[in-house]
């Protein structure tokens, strides 16, 4: 990523360079309103048809004393004329409030990179509470940056003087001031900004005229001070056409189940326990009560699957949520919807762990626990997002296939994919793919456990329905009648039928998409959040002339049936994984290739550079 | 959402009609198959057609009970039932749900499923066989099991003080908590009426016998010589009193604690307690007595039901929404076009 | 098997030998400081050696608790810390065993496993901080959240009918219930010494406020205009007698519930109900009382604590069979030899 | 498993037969007691110096219909002068007390086999039940096997006439006399049963006259009538000398946890939830008070292991026994406790899956669970019991390395070693291993996760060791201080180092035992209770001069150092499991060879002909 600049016809004021792409950051104190300020000047981006990439940052703790390094929050913007697959690695613009978010992001900045700092927030109180003897800005510490100190603070009190605001709501502005200054070092329009803080503060006047004063302050000094001899502009991108918006990952996986219930003629019934990073999708879906959909907060985990496989009884799309921790409280219950071969969709939106671990940080660590975390033989289909919008598709297809294989689905996203926002081409609900739905009536023939000869799934009936009451439960069905049976040909005639049935959800996969060729010297093959690393990655070592490939999994159960050839294809196989490695065991068992593992566990997505550098080393060995 | 009755002309449903194929396969003498000859005796008097009920169960003897009622049933997992009565009744409020367990089932694994469903008062009909064991697993002891009890896993005796299902029940302000006994036919026919026409979350304890890991556990109450010496029939509105000769009473002492009289010398019905179902504490006092033991409705009060309110609130977001629009969900908030 | 007092001699203990070495890290203006203020200043007050005493939470905000005292702690997982309590105190009767939970953590995942150990009366000292809101997951109901709360999860409001903690500990016959107040500092305390010298297992509700996601939740009762009329301090053998006049009281009805009144006008002191904290009856009662809302000891009584009876039966074991020999164990029924 | 007889010397009376393998059969309804006659079958079959294998049968429901198929009983007893491995696959002699155990049991008999009928049993009523329209005695349906029909009932009450008992009572006792006629039959001592018998009811004289007279009888019936022209004799097997008794595998397991507490000098504390087949383990330790063993029947399962783990903090070995469904819900816990490093034990006795499956048949699906079963990257060490009585073996050892390495360990057997007995070297609890546990005290150096260079173990400290107050919890902690931290490298360190630490459990393994040659065609790998079956199979095709050999794991976390070495010098790799391959993922991903699975998932054991079968075919591929 780096950072090609080159002179264009100066304006008479200012010279203007062009640039490929720009990695901002903001730093402050989560008082400081940093998420608000990235995210606006993300679509300040995206509306100058930039592609972009974000990754929010704020403390775990719930309150972190204010101005201190544990206090710190951050927002990265990555924008670019180029395709963006990620929030970048190093940021080439550091925008710090106050010492602790100096000290804390400074590491990152790119040697030659701009800082610029709020000379108000390096007040003595703040530099001791960030653990600074001297003023960093002062000392000469910085030399190896492009140092700007800017009194936004002052600057904004200043603006806002005759507004008779108190020095602390007025101060609060102080980011809007500094998001004005960034938008016209780039070019930004701030028209959007401007509209937003309209809606936004429309019930509080004085604040829709204070905020606009210090963006438009900002934006002006940017302009008029020397201190800045360039202004930079970033070109639009090439995009796909069409309307879009951002979205999360939790957003748009909500809106994937909502669509998809839609889709079915379904009521979507969402049985949930609220846990750190799943829990804004029982949020999301709380609101949408004019869709029917009914959200259940229950007692526990365990409450929340359970209900949800109740409500599939019903005949409604039983979804469930949670994080690892829930997730492994929820396994007995999805072993019973594995017997009882009922719809329902897990969705465990992944963090760090073992145990409690790092509820706050990202981690794909739960792969095992999705495949194989049950008594007995108890095979499901398991998906992964790739990116915060992939995450609507995904959903989407969980529910289709639980609802056309009568199986439980476990859909894997994490906390990255979670709160990470991407601009989601928004699609049409009349495209969507049709979720068909054939609940049994004619009791002529009906046989509760007699299954599809194409999908080996079992008639889904509506209690309620006349002349074909029956039972179901968890204990080993006779095969076509589900009475109980103990009969030991008959256990291992269901236990491979259930196999086979989650076996035959292959055939929904399509032919594995390759980026880069069909053969190779190296393949680097990848699920989840790491989607966006390993591509920027591998176009980066393309870009200098290696043979090298990605593929990455939607389907982790079955795998691809395509899969097995293509890696025969290739001399290597990396597979980079935010875990220990749990991908990689699962193709060596299955094709015995000798795949090389790149595993991270800082709960932290993989730095594009250290996915390259690994590619560059397995290729010289 | 009330549950649809049988339309009119539909063919009388009897007790046959609520009679599965399967053999039923409890230990001969249990005193679960009374309790499953009185609920199929009383469905079909409900005026609800067949397949409107369905019965949840977690794991135990008792919770083998679906298999044997010819209507739509779940046999879920230990203590769990009712998470999933609750998901199926809070998306099929038109359905009659009831939830079989047993007291290990639905007080050990399962008590904080069950007190959280009583709570909401979500509109589940819960029968909780009480045999003070665990049948299934052949015998050790329950949460209901006395202090004391020898059993496979406490061979020198139990040192776990029992819960009192009632007191359970009344401390987490269910609106519906009676107690009736597998054998008293008539008595737990009725419970199971007044639960069904209970407009809520109904809680029933049936003391019921495990004649092979605890037989007798009950006698004292079932026995003809001793019963009516040993048992208090709770009635609304009438007073409270019982024994052969109905000559012994509960009143209320001034320390407000509950006595047991006998009637004459100085006692007169008019000093006897009248029972008043919908008195809460006089409830959790009658739960604690245990000699006599009261059977019958110890409280029955009414709230709205859980699925109820909820789904009211999707009601009114559709007044006030209209239905929803998927399109422009996606649309929500700041977007822009790209050519 | 009681916990061994300070060896004469000891050097006495201070608040600061109970303050860990960790920054707190709660909001601040958060109701747990005062909390972790009031335990801090009451553990020195014991008598009992720091060492002694072991703090044990789950998951929440409130769970964090552990971290801040300088004794030993168990920072466990969501809702199980009266399990993982319970195993400790049952292997080591000796030690000051004090759970601390959340209203979700101990009533929602938990609810289970805090009525199990009420019932056993394992001499657990167990703190449930009530701020009615999931704080750590940034605010969703709880079980003891209000009907029609809005919340992140409710956002038009809530159809969860609350749990009542008072009522669910009396309903599982809890043997020492209480309830105080996050800023009630010395109230608080005394709370703390009763439950430290109850001789088994003890439950306080201490009404939190959390500031951030759920402020003012308890302002009627600690805003100190108001608090003299909304709170009813309850003191065995006292008159139950409150307002900034002292001119109110509750009176038992005949009707057997209780009642508001004034005195004066007909109504004596001696006609007001006098705290009795062993009448469970009028403890149910006093926990559905609203307003006033009362503070103190509703019930305390005495049971054998479950880690006495069962140390007790190895011991008669040991008495009866003497101490075990392992290799009679392994010769136990049945041998023969191979020569 | 041929029945090799020869002619030797007869007695003017009866012939005498050698023979050095039989598998009888006693098969009745639940009333009849053929648990108990099988049970002392087994005894005087080891009292006479023959090794044995049992196994017992009993119907899933409490208490089935009497007469019914449901309804029947069984116990099979394979003694020999050979080694035996396992029960046996079809018995040369069935005993069927009535025709309900006749339908259900004579399709195993060996043609050729002996048939004992009861004629009492065969009336109009029980062949009816049994849904026999005919008398399947008379109907000449037996003609391939030796069919002796002898009405044990009616001279059972002959004998008794003069007791007046009830017909009833006397009845009950017609199993002694089925006993007693077998014992003729094999030329068994019958005094060590009229001993049993003499304590056994010594509460009730009368049975004990009833019990002796019938045994009595039914031998000399065996002696005296003209029925039988030959008396078969097994002699003595070459067996390790010392004390032996028989015990089941979950008594073993009981055992094992007693012994290793002692021998560590720790209290035992079981924190366990009833549930089949493990329930026997929680009755056997609570009935160990005087050795201050604490069992604790929880609310749940999970209040089990978390109690267990509390009294580990407390300094007490902590053990948790479940099955399957259990252990699934144990798994969050049991994380907390891979995060907080206690030593812990759990037992999963591994039943019928998925779900509530088959409760009361075997299986040995729960190792993926065990090994991959929670969130996050989770290690513990995994350990299999390969019979019974190693049960005892496996526990202590589970117990050991629990301790040494401050760590859960997971134990896997199943329904088939818990119920089935064998009969065990006793051995002296002075020669057991030691187990030595060192409490930290001294505060001077003391950091919570300060680890020992050796096994990575943290210290243990008790409370109530002044100065050493600490707390441990789920969330990530600082490396050595044990003090919350999210820094990303921390994280890193430390999921390595608990990955490091339960790899460093492999210097505890022994040299991997090979039976048969150290290099071959094919090698057969197991673990847990398929190894008597694998044994047997592997010795009968070596017999035919094959060039087979046996590897049994006993670790299956970490895996034998010299393993991979091992089965690069073997042509083939078989890998029979009862589930549909688990143990065979972990190979093909760990050393990525070709291995071939086995797989039966039927609730039952393997037969040896079906592996061996397996292993003939693999070789002529
Ligand atoms: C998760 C789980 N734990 C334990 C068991 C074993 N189990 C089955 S039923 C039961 C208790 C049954 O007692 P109760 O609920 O009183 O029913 P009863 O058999 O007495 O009617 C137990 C412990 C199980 N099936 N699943
Ligand atoms: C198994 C599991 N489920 C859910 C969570 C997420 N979680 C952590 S704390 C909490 C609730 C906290 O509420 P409360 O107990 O009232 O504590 P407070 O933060 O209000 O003090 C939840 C849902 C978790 N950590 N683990
Ligand atoms: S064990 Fe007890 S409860 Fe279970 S079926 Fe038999 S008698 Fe009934
Ligand atoms: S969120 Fe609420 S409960 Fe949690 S620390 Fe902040 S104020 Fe306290
Ligand atoms: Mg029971
Ligand atoms: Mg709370």
């Amino acid at each position: 990523m780096t950072l090609e600049t080159q002179a264009v016809a100066a304006s008479p004021a200012k010279r203007r360079a062009q640039l490929d792409r720009v990695v901002i950051r903001f730093a402050g104190d989560s008082g400081d309103g940093m998420q608000l300020t990235g995210m606006q000047f993300t679509t300040e981006s995206a509306l100058a048809g930039n592609d972009v990439g974000t990754l929010p940052d704020f403390p775990a703790e719930i309150r972190a004393p204010a101005g201190t390094l544990a206090g710190v929050s951050g927002f990265q913007v990555n924008f670019s004329s180029l395709e963006v697959y990620t929030p970048g690695d190093n940021p080439d613009v550091l925008v710090a409030m106050n010492p602790a978010a100096l000290k804390v992001n400074i590491g990152d900045l790119k040697p030659g990179g701009i800082l610029l700092a709020d000379q108000g927030g390096f007040d003595q109180a703040n530099l001791k509470k960030a653990g600074y003897t001297g003023n960093p800005l002062e000392d000469g510490s910085l030399a190896q940056y492009q140092v700007f100190v800017v009194d936004m603070t002052g600057m904004t009190l200043k603006a806002l003087e005759d507004l008779k605001l108190s020095n602390k709501v007025a101060g609060r502005c102080k980011n809007f001031f500094a998001l004005g200054l960034c938008s016209w070092l780039y070019s930004r329009p701030i028209e959007p900004t401007l509209k937003w803080i309209q809606d936004k503060f429309k019930r509080t006047p004085e604040l829709v005229e204070a905020n606009t004063r210090a963006l438009k302050a900002g934006y002006h000094f940017g302009e008029t001070a020397e201190l800045f001899a360039v202004q930079y502009e970033v070109q639009p991108a090439r995009i796909a056409p069409g309307t879009y918006r951002n979205v999360t990952g939790n957003t748009a996986l909500a809106l994937g189940l909502v669509a998809a219930a839609g889709k079915a003629g379904l009521p979507l019934f969402l049985g949930s326990y609220p846990i750190t990073p799943a829990s804004d999708i029982l949020h999301e879906l709380a609101g949408y009560k004019q869709f029917g959909v009914l959200t259940f907060q229950a007692e526990d985990e365990i409450a929340g699957v359970c209900s949800a496989l109740g409500a599939s009884f019903g005949g409604a799309v039983g979804v469930t949520t949670s994080s690892g921790p829930g997730i492994a409280l929820k396994q007995e219950a999805i072993n019973l919807a594995v017997m009882v071969e009922l719809p329902l969709v897990i969705c465990n939106v992944q963090r760090g762990g073992p145990s409690t671990g790092l509820p706050t940080k990202t981690e794909q660590a739960d792969l095992y626990q999705a495949l194989f975390g049950r008594n007995g033989d108890s095979p499901l289909p398991v998906l992964a997002a790739a990116t915060p919008g992939d995450c609507f598709s995904a959903a989407y297809e969980a529910v289709r296939i639980a609802i056309k294989y009568m199986t439980p689905v476990v859909l894997l996203t994490d906390g990255y994919l979670a709160n990470g926002a991407e601009p989601w081409l928004i699609p049409r609900f009349e495209d969507l793919p049709p979720i068909p739905v054939r609940f049994r009536t004619e009791p002529e023939g009906f046989f509760p456990y007699l299954r599809d000869p194409e999908t080996l799934a079992r008639p889904w009936v509506k209690p309620g329905t006349p002349g074909l009451e029956h039972r179901v439960g968890g204990i080993e069905k006779e095969d076509v009648t589900g009475n109980i049976s103990y009969a030991p040909e008959n256990h291992e005639r269901m236990t491979r039928a259930r196999a086979r049935k989650v076996a035959a959800v292959a055939q929904e996969i399509p032919p594995t998409p390759i980026r880069g060729e069909e053969a190779g010297d190296l393949l680097v093959v990848g699920w989840g959040s790491t989607y966006g690393s390993i591509a920027a990655a591998v176009d980066e070592v393309r870009a200098r002339g290696k043979k090298v490939s990605q593929v990455h999994l939607r389907y982790l159960n079955p795998l691809p049936p395509d899969l097995g050839g293509i890696l025969r294809r290739f001399g290597k196989v990396l597979v980079p994984e935010m875990n220990m490695g749990q991908l990689i065991t699962i193709l060596r068992a299955t094709y015995l290739v000798d795949a090389v593992g790149l595993n991270k566990i800082q709960g932290q997505p993989f730095k594009v550079s250290e996915i390259a550098g690994k590619i560059l080393r397995l290729l010289e060995e | 959402m009330a549950e649809a009755a049988v339309e009119a002309g539909a063919p009388r449903l009897t007790r046959k009609d609520f009679v599965s194929d399967q053999d039923v396969r409890w230990c001969p003498g249990c005193g679960d198959y009374s309790i499953l000859a009185q609920v199929q005796k009383v469905m079909p008097e409900l005026g609800l057609p067949r397949e409107k009920f369905v019965f949840i169960s977690g794991i135990g003897c008792s919770s083998r009970f679906p298999y044997y009622m010819n209507t739509y049933g779940f046999h879920g997992i230990h203590g769990r039932a009712p998470a999933i009565a609750t998901g199926l009744k809070i998306s099929r409020p038109d359905l009659s749900v009831w939830v079989i367990t047993g007291d290990g089932d639905g007080l050990s694994i399962g008590g904080n499923h069950l007190i959280h469903a009583l709570r909401r008062n979500v509109g589940l009909k819960i029968l909780l066989f009480n045999n003070r064991i665990y049948g299934l697993t052949k015998g050790q002891y329950s949460p209901t099991s006395e202090l004391g009890k020898v059993t496979k896993s406490t061979p020198v005796g139990s040192v776990d003080y029992p819960f009192n299902p009632i007191a359970v029940a009344m401390g987490v302000d269910a609106t519906f908590v009676a107690r009736s006994i597998d054998v008293e036919a008539r008595h737990l026919q009725d419970m199971l009426r007044r639960a069904y026409a209970h407009p809520g979350g109904a809680f029933i304890e049936i003391l019921q016998n495990c004649n092979i890991f605890n037989d007798g556990a009950w006698e004292p109450l079932t026995d003809k010589a001793t019963k009516a010496d040993t048992v208090l029939l709770l009635e609304h509105g009438k007073p409270l009193i019982f024994g052969k000769n109905r000559d012994k009473g509960i009143r209320l002492a001034s320390s407000g604690r509950l006595q047991v009289v006998s009637l004459g010398d100085g006692v007169s019905e008019g000093d006897i307690l009248v029972h008043d179902e919908t008195n809460r504490p006089l409830a959790y006092m009658l739960a604690h007595l245990e000699n006599p033991t009261p059977i019958g409705v110890f409280h029955a009060s009414i709230r709205p039901t859980y699925e109820e309110a909820m789904h009211r609130q999707l009601e009114t977001a559709r007044q006030k929404l209209g239905p929803g629009d998927v399109n422009a969900l996606f649309r929500r908030g700041e977007t822009w076009v790209v050519e």
